[in-house]
């Protein structure tokens, strides 16, 4: 067996063994740290290729887990008796596609007040952190996504939530006051609005 | 729930999460991209459904009263001729209100997107029973020479037995002065003063110490009845002469 | 992809989130009773054969495990710089000086109670060994330097330590404020010596 073979083998091996996703820097410190983790891991992509287990990337850590096709063989129950409330998903959400974002631009959002207890559940699953505090007056508080909250769900990076470009390019993570903005600079103003009210009245 | 009529939203006051959240509800009814929404139908159609609610006695929180009334001055604006001087416009308010119920139906069907995705631990597995990985930390220790050296030195300084040197110095005892002023006063006739009882060629702290002791001396003879002392103010010389 | 590529497959990741060891039956619950699941056993160890992983059979269980030979990747050894702490170090000295020495004797000389984990770093540290009992009421544990000792600190023999002339010579024996005093005066605190000086002219 060659080299890279050997160093493919011991990067398999670590990564199994592993309780947590591991970054690369993790990973050397097992198996050397002038070894060439990247290709190693890289080769492993394609041997589990189309296998029942596969080897994937959630921010910058990678761990072994089974193929999503085969959830009706696996599926557990358990993790629903604590499903999350309306609430609770949506500001997930919003954490999720508008981070760092503070409490109030999370309630602006939802139009109403959240509860203190909504937050602390998402950190409690260990999916949100808190982000440090917004330099504005009242310095508040922001909340982010944790690479646990990227491994929990199955996404590679932020940029693969579901519809995040086409909600991007729509502008409807823009604040109301820039969409705003947006519309009246592109013409598309309150005035055509007006006629459609009239319109349809 | 979007495809519900709003006759049966009103039995189910307590499922909205706000205002907001109710009108997002009714837009849904009007099946058109937000985009197309007619804001006045759904200003109808909310104070319908307010009304309804009062109607079948049920209550209402203030906020969807305060909105009721909000939605029922924006149509009054958006119907009746316009003030071009007010300012926000009521199409300005509308247009808001249409784009924050867009972003919130956005926020809300990412959030059904995202918990509807295969989750690890319910769908997708980590290995069951990994073997785990162990960090042995393995000290090393470390001293050099002169640590070693010093510190042995400050045990001993602490510990080792103290002793105290007291240096010899050059003084003249209280029994040397008493016999010395005892001695040369018999051979004086009148007053003589303290310094002539002094060694000759006495200097320092020697001297000093002669005065020092030769003084106490001359209190102790006095007591004695053998001397008599005489000074006419402080500071002044001081004077002895053997007792009559 | 044809069935028995699939069923092996659905074994595969049976076996690796399952908890325990599983038992044919066991395995069956999960990816049908009709499946020929002891033929995908035997799939998914050729398919494993000389990897990092292998699969194993324990009487009658199945398991994953990491490969044998790969099992000193998981355990990693750290080396940590750590700095001997002032009892240590005193202690040290008081063994290298009086060797062989009780515990209680440590104790008189250095007039402050050891912890028991004094030692034991000095002994972890390869520097100190036991050195037979001593033959005196209660038999206590003597302590002795060892050759790694003379090595780290560069000695030939336990001779070669300074002896107490030495030390004295070196100011090492003056009373702590005594050598302090010395050190400020020929040292960092010489600038405010002369503003004082400067001060009484």
């Amino acid at each position: 067996m060659n080299p890279q073979d050997e160093l493919t083998r011991a990067v398999e091996a670590v990564l199994f063994a592993s309780e947590h996703p591991m970054t690369v820097d993790e990973i050397k410190a097992h198996v050397g740290a002038e070894a060439d983790v990247r290709g190693a891991l890289a080769d492993l992509g394609e041997i589990y290729a189309g296998r029942g287990i596969e080897i994937v990337r959630r921010g910058d850590r990678w761990h072994f887990q089974t193929a999503a096709d085969l959830a009706h063989l696996l599926r557990r129950d358990r993790e629903e008796s604590r499903k999350l409330s309306r609430a609770g998903i949506e500001t997930l959400a919003i954490i999720a596609y508008h981070e760092p974002v503070t409490r109030a631009e999370i309630e602006a959002i939802r139009g109403v007040q959240i509860s203190k207890g909504t937050i602390d559940v998402l950190m409690e699953a260990g999916w949100v952190r808190p982000a440090g505090r917004r330099e504005v007056p009242g310095r508040p508080l922001t909340y982010a996504t944790t690479a646990g909250f990227l491994t929990h769900f199955g996404l590679a990076s932020r940029r693969d939530l579901p519809g995040m470009d086409d909600l991007k390019a729509a502008g409807l993570l823009d604040p109301v006051d820039l969409a705003f903005e947006g519309l009246e600079d592109s013409g598309d103003s309150a005035d055509a609005e007006v006629e459609t009210a009239g319109q349809e009245d | 729930m979007s495809e519900e009529a709003p006759e049966i939203l009103t039995i189910d006051i307590d499922g909205w999460e706000g205002p907001l959240d109710l009108l997002l509800a009714l837009a849904r009814t009007q099946k058109v991209d937000l985009r197309q929404l007619s804001i006045l139908e759904l200003v109808d159609q909310y104070i319908a459904f307010v009304n309804e609610a009062r109607a079948l006695r049920l209550e209402l929180a203030a906020d969807y009263l305060v909105m009721a009334a909000w939605l029922a001055y924006l149509k009054s604006g958006l119907l009746l001729p316009r003030n071009p001087e007010e300012s926000p416009s009521p199409e300005e308010l509308a247009l808001r209100l249409q784009l924050r119920l867009e972003r919130l139906n956005a926020m809300r069907e990412a959030g059904a997107r995202l918990v509807a995705r295969d989750r690890l631990g319910r769908d997708i597995f980590r290995r069951g029973a990994p073997e785990g990985l162990r960090v042995l930390r393995k000290a090393n220790w470390e001293a050099e020479i002169y640590d070693l050296i010093a510190a042995y030195g400050r045990i001993s300084a602490r510990t080792r037995p103290v002793m105290h040197v007291v240096a010899v110095r050059d003084v003249m005892t209280l029994e040397e002065a008493i016999e010395r002023v005892s001695t040369l006063i018999g051979s004086r006739v009148d007053w003589t003063t303290i310094e002539s009882f002094l060694p000759e060629g006495a200097t320092g702290t020697y001297r000093k110490s002669a005065l020092a002791s030769s003084f106490v001396a001359a209190l102790e003879l006095a007591k004695q009845g053998r001397v008599e002392l005489q000074q006419k103010s402080a500071f002044a010389p001081l004077y002895l002469k053997a007792s009559a």
